[in-house]
């Protein structure tokens, strides 16, 4: 952390880059949030990197772009992916910033570790491999791996797609197959399916932080915003418009998500959106070819694009 | 699952301006019947038709949602039903993923000569419906009389 | 049903509208109608005061808070003067004498006519659609003229086609003894031999005298440059009064979004009196 | 003072659930949320906090008001019923409690929201002392004693009981109705309980945050404070901190045409949304620094300025705990403490 602290007040001392686009002290050291940083005092007074800095910070980069010259930002390797995905789609100007690749051992998911059972979290501190966990009710300790964010245990690899400079040492923390989940609902019968997603879909709330947070997601005006229809806008009223706002959520970003997993990350009442993500991410492969959103700045996406080859959609029945 | 006499099924079939609207022209006019719970909405092409269009019909109470446009290769716009085609994929496996019959989706490609085929399609869309009952996983509540 | 006594109000909930026919339509000017709203069985809907608001709603279209521009002293109808200006009100302008829209309110405050404007020297200042909710209080006015001192109407719009409700303007406004009405439009037109120019500077040259107590509504441009016009001329911000609109939903103050720091327009407003306005934060 | 043992709870619920509609903290996957009581259902008492507050069981996320039809140009209304069966929401928390307070003051002023006071007047508030205060909570900041949850009736989980003690006339009627499952008990169990309450709630990390400088007279100096500017950067201008806070009351009015009469209907609505105050010829708060101000001035200033001083914020943490981007509360105003960056 030091070292990017210090590479930063670098960059901002010698004009290379206007702010820095970081993570701030939460008060408590669970929270940390994004920040900008503009001089070298506040960096030293408030900036944090550590295990619970789980934000993607590549959608920041849309308005940052706007601003007068550059902007470093910290990028861990899967923020990267988002990153690309937002120059293919001309969001982001990718001379506007100044991009540090910053090491990443998986990061850590506190609704999990409260999920455990732990109550009343005054101080978490790492240790080796473990996590020591201070506590109103006593202290106790859980594993790191244990405590990761959904994402980390599909990791997609230690490498960044992008940057200007790295700090930092990365670990590939995946341990579990990426379409593991979606693979064991498809083999539901279609009572079972639609009672799954009836159940995960009735906590939504309609808080829109799956469709605010996500990078892929960076229409001006959303769909769901628009006052002329008549459903769909805020709480939601029926069942029928949860899974009306979540399909199109998911398919608006099909073929351009890069299952960054910070849908899922904050969605409030712990709905596991990826299965939509990835149920398209893993059609795609299936149907096009493999395809990794944001892994090639260039690349066309699968739903810009066709062969005259395709599958039909009768696909869909005959697999059974 | 026996067939209920009483339910009258409700249809929405997007069809393309060019070939498939003209294609259930011709089966209107070669006297070729199909049945009148399809109710044709015509886009201007099969792309046109966004994943909302589908799930907004069903919303509103259809039971089945079919899509008709051009033959690949055919487009008036000469490529826009193979995007439709990925889409309407997606979309439809999407569907069925999340416990809706698949039964109640369909694409089919219909040319303005193919007015026996319009008619055909919709017969056996019809009789799909029938057999699958009302829909009951994708409607709004509030739309049930 | 149980014997709780939270029924007694079923009725009366304030979020429940009545229905009401439209009667008339006066095609004021091209972008503006007043409609003439009764009760299904005739008469009016409500009783309200002058500067009242109400809501209307095509339902299944939207539903906009617009102010009652008839005086409380019509016994028979209200109207509601509106420009055609986005979805609702494209849909309102489309309807027809007979059509039935729903009809909820009256909302807010009104202009102190009973109180603080009493006996009092009255100076109108009004600009394109802005005149909707003064017509209320200056016809209330008329018909209890014993009660106030002089009355000065300024008004003025684009130009002469836009000018709401010349008609009643010219033959009962001018008409009144007592009641001076200067009217201008913004820019010089065949057929207009008044006086043209924007309604600050027209202010300037008629040099009212400061004993008068104002009432103002128009574009919020025209406010800010009428209300430096009347403090150069002597006028205090406790003499001044205007109306103010936000977006509204509910118009009972609880659905919290047409709020200017801790006071709520629909309920606390839309009229107020420019030092209250001054201790808002600058946020309308 | 009433008793009753753990392991008989299914029975006091069914018992309730015979006469009345009963909402309990129910938990579906991770989260646990207020829902109506059924057998089936998975009762959770333990979780402290509900991710949505109870507040819906009186405002609910989404209500029908009437019904329009329009039949050939002629229009008539139908209102829906007001809730006329007694309920009861089991297990609020004492900030909960709190927060319908607050929802009082505005939808039980002038006038009246019907449909509210009839929820209120039906509805019947167990209160449950919190167990364990967590991390993320302030209630004692606002006053409130999470040992003394001000509801109709009390209730304290110790051990292998639960115990239960009426506070007023409604929460007596309720246990005279469940005298059968209840059984006498003394009182020494729930103070030693409250005791327990009370200590650990002076030792939670936000204890001593100080609204000094929060009131309804704060109003242009905090309005002009240019720490907003700081603060609001990483908001997403999600619901999530609105639609789980207890005390957020901004409600929209929409229809919805079913075909066969158009619903009017209120549903939840976040001050943090771009079209909040969009109107056809404009929208007062563009930036999202303004509405993010408005949030956290209507909680602190506005409300207490129109009621006498009391906050709409009850410290109950679930914005702390459930911020996306972990901004809060909490951290607004130790901003203002600090007075900013500068």
């Amino acid at each position: 952390m030091q070292k990017i602290v210090e590479r930063a007040k670098e960059l901002l001392a010698d004009g290379t880059v206007n702010r820095v686009l970081g993570w701030k002290k939460g008060d408590m050291c669970f929270n940390p949030e994004p920040a900008f940083f503009e001089t070298a005092e506040d960096l030293d007074e408030n900036f944090v990197y550590g295990g619970f800095c789980g934000a993607n910070l590549s959608k920041y980069m849309i308005d940052a772009s706007k601003l007068e010259g550059k902007t470093l930002v910290l990028l861990k390797p899967c923020d990267t992916y988002s990153f690309n995905q937002l120059i293919n789609e001309h969001r982001v100007d990718r001379e506007k910033a100044y991009i540090i690749g910053v090491g990443c051992k998986g990061k850590l998911n506190i609704e999990t570790i409260k999920q455990s059972g732990v109550k009343g979290i005054l101080n978490i501190t790492e240790n080796g491999d473990m996590l020591n966990i201070e506590t109103l009710y006593g202290n106790t300790e859980m594993k790191y791996s244990d405590a990761l964010l959904e994402r980390c245990h599909v990791c997609k690899g230690k490498e960044h797609k992008i940057y200007d400079e790295l700090i930092g040492e990365s670990q590939d923390t995946s341990d579990r197959e990426r379409f593991a989940e979606v693979e064991k609902i498809e083999k539901m019968s279609p009572e079972e399916k639609f009672a799954f997603f009836q159940k995960e879909l009735s906590k939504c709330i309609r808080c829109n932080a799956c469709r605010n947070v996500c990078p892929a997601c960076s229409c001006r005006k959303c769909v769901f915003d628009s006052t002329k229809f008549d459903s769909s806008q805020k709480a939601n009223t029926d069942s029928f418009e949860e899974k009306m706002f979540h399909i199109i959520r998911a398919f608006h970003v099909a073929g351009r998500c890069t299952d960054c997993g910070e849908c899922s990350r904050v969605c409030p009442q712990g709905i596991p959106l990826h299965l939509f993500n990835r149920k398209f991410i893993k059609d795609i492969n299936e149907f096009y070819g493999e395809y990794q959103a944001g892994a090639d700045v260039d690349a066309k996406g699968p739903l810009t694009e066709y062969t005259f080859g395709d599958c039909e959609p009768s696909i869909v029945k005959e697999r059974g | 699952m026996p067939i209920n006499k009483e339910f009258k099924p409700k249809i929405v079939a997007f069809c393309c301006n060019w070939c498939s609207y003209a294609g259930a022209d011709l089966a209107g006019s070669s006297r070729l019947a199909y049945p009148a719970d399809v109710k044709i909405i015509k886009v201007p092409c099969s792309c046109r038709v966004n994943p909302m269009f589908i799930l907004r019909a069903f919303e509103k109470g259809a039971d089945g949602v079919i899509m008709c446009g051009c033959h690949p290769g055919d487009c008036h716009y000469s490529t826009g039903n193979y995007y439709a085609r990925r889409r309407m994929t997606l979309l439809f496996s999407m569907l069925d993923y999340m416990g809706v019959e698949n039964g109640r989706t369909r694409v089919e490609w219909v040319s303005a000569a193919e007015g026996v085929k319009f008619s055909t399609t919709m017969n056996e869309f019809v009789e799909k419906i029938y057999s699958l009952g009302e829909n009951v996983r994708l409607g709004d509540l509030r739309c049930k009389k | 049903m149980c014997d709780c006594d939270c029924h007694k109000n079923y009725n009366l909930d304030t979020l429940i509208p009545l229905v009401g026919v439209i009667t008339d339509i006066k095609e004021q000017t091209p972008d503006v109608k007043t409609f003439r709203v009764n009760a299904l069985e005739g008469g009016k809907l409500f009783e309200h005061k002058p500067g009242q608001c109400a809501m209307l709603c095509a339902p299944g279209v939207s539903e906009g808070m617009f102010s009652i521009t008839s005086s409380p002293t019509n016994k028979e109808y209200q109207e509601f003067s509106i420009k055609r200006c986005g979805q609702l009100t494209e849909y309102l302008h489309s309807l027809k004498v007979g059509d039935q829209i729903t009809v909820r309110g009256p909302y807010g405050n009104n202009f102190p006519v009973d109180t603080e404007l009493k006996g009092k020297n009255l100076l109108f200042i009004a600009g394109g659609i802005g005149l909707a909710p003064l017509r209320s209080v200056i016809n209330y006015v008329i018909d209890n003229r014993q009660d106030y001192g002089t009355v000065d109407i300024l008004y003025g719009s684009r130009s002469a086609d836009d000018l709401v409700g010349l008609d009643e303007i010219q033959n009962v406004w001018m008409n009144t003894p007592g009641i001076n009405v200067h009217l201008t439009i913004d820019r010089e037109q065949e057929g207009w031999d008044g006086h043209v120019g924007f309604v600050p500077s027209y202010l300037r040259e008629l040099e009212f005298s400061n004993d008068k107590t104002v009432l103002v509504c128009g574009p919020p441009i025209m406010i800010k440059f009428v209300l430096q016009g009347l403090q150069e001329m002597g006028f205090t911000k406790e003499q001044v009064y205007t109306t103010l609109e936000l977006r509204m939903k509910c118009g009972v103050g609880k659905c919290g979004r047409c709020n200017i720091g801790s006071k709520y327009v629909c309920k606390d407003g839309p009229v107020f009196r420019f030092d209250e306005i001054d201790e808002l934060p600058n946020e309308y | 003072m009433k008793k009753i043992a753990k392991s008989n709870l299914s029975a006091l619920f069914a018992k309730i659930n015979e006469t009345k509609d009963l909402y309990v903290p129910v938990k579906n996957g991770e989260q646990v949320n207020f829902a109506a009581y059924s057998e089936e259902a998975e009762v959770d008492l333990t979780a402290l906090k509900t991710v949505k507050s109870p507040k819906d069981a009186f405002f609910p996320q989404s209500e029908n008001l009437y019904t329009c039809f329009n039949e050939q140009g002629k229009i008539s209304i139908t209102p829906e019923e007001l809730q006329d069966k007694d309920f009861v929401v089991f297990g609020m928390k004492a900030c909960d409690i709190k927060g319908i307070e607050v929802l009082d003051k505005v939808f039980l002023s002038e006038p009246v929201d019907s449909f509210y006071a009839a929820r209120r007047q039906h509805g019947i508030i167990v209160g449950l002392a919190c167990d364990k205060p967590e991390e993320s909570c302030f209630c004692t900041v606002f006053g409130i004693n999470p040992a003394e949850p001000t509801a109709d009736v009390a209730v304290y989980d110790d051990e292998d009981f639960l115990y239960w003690n009426a506070l007023t006339e409604k929460g007596n009627a309720l246990t005279e109705t469940l005298c059968d499952l209840l059984e006498d008990a003394d009182n020494t169990a729930v103070e030693n309980k409250k005791k327990e309450i009370t200590a650990i709630a002076e030792k939670l990390p936000y204890a001593n945050l100080s609204l000094e400088g929060w009131n309804g007279d704060a109003l242009t100096e905090k309005f002009d404070s240019p720490i907003w500017e700081e603060l609001y950067k990483p908001c997403l201008a999600c619901g999530t901190c609105t639609f789980s806070c207890p005390t957020c009351q901004c409600y929209d009015i929409k229809d919805y045409n079913t075909g066969n009469g158009i619903k009017r209907y209120r549903c939840w609505d976040s001050c943090m949304y771009s079209d909040f105050t969009m109107m056809a010829h404009g929208n007062n708060r563009t930036s999202q620094m303004q509405r993010f101000r408005q949030r956290f001035m209507h909680k602190l200033v506005y409300f207490p300025a129109n009621n006498d001083g009391m906050y709409s914020c009850v410290g109950c943490g679930r914005c702390v705990d459930k911020c996306p981007q972990n901004l809060n509360i909490v951290k607004v105003i130790k901003a203002f403490e600090k007075g900013g960056k500068a």
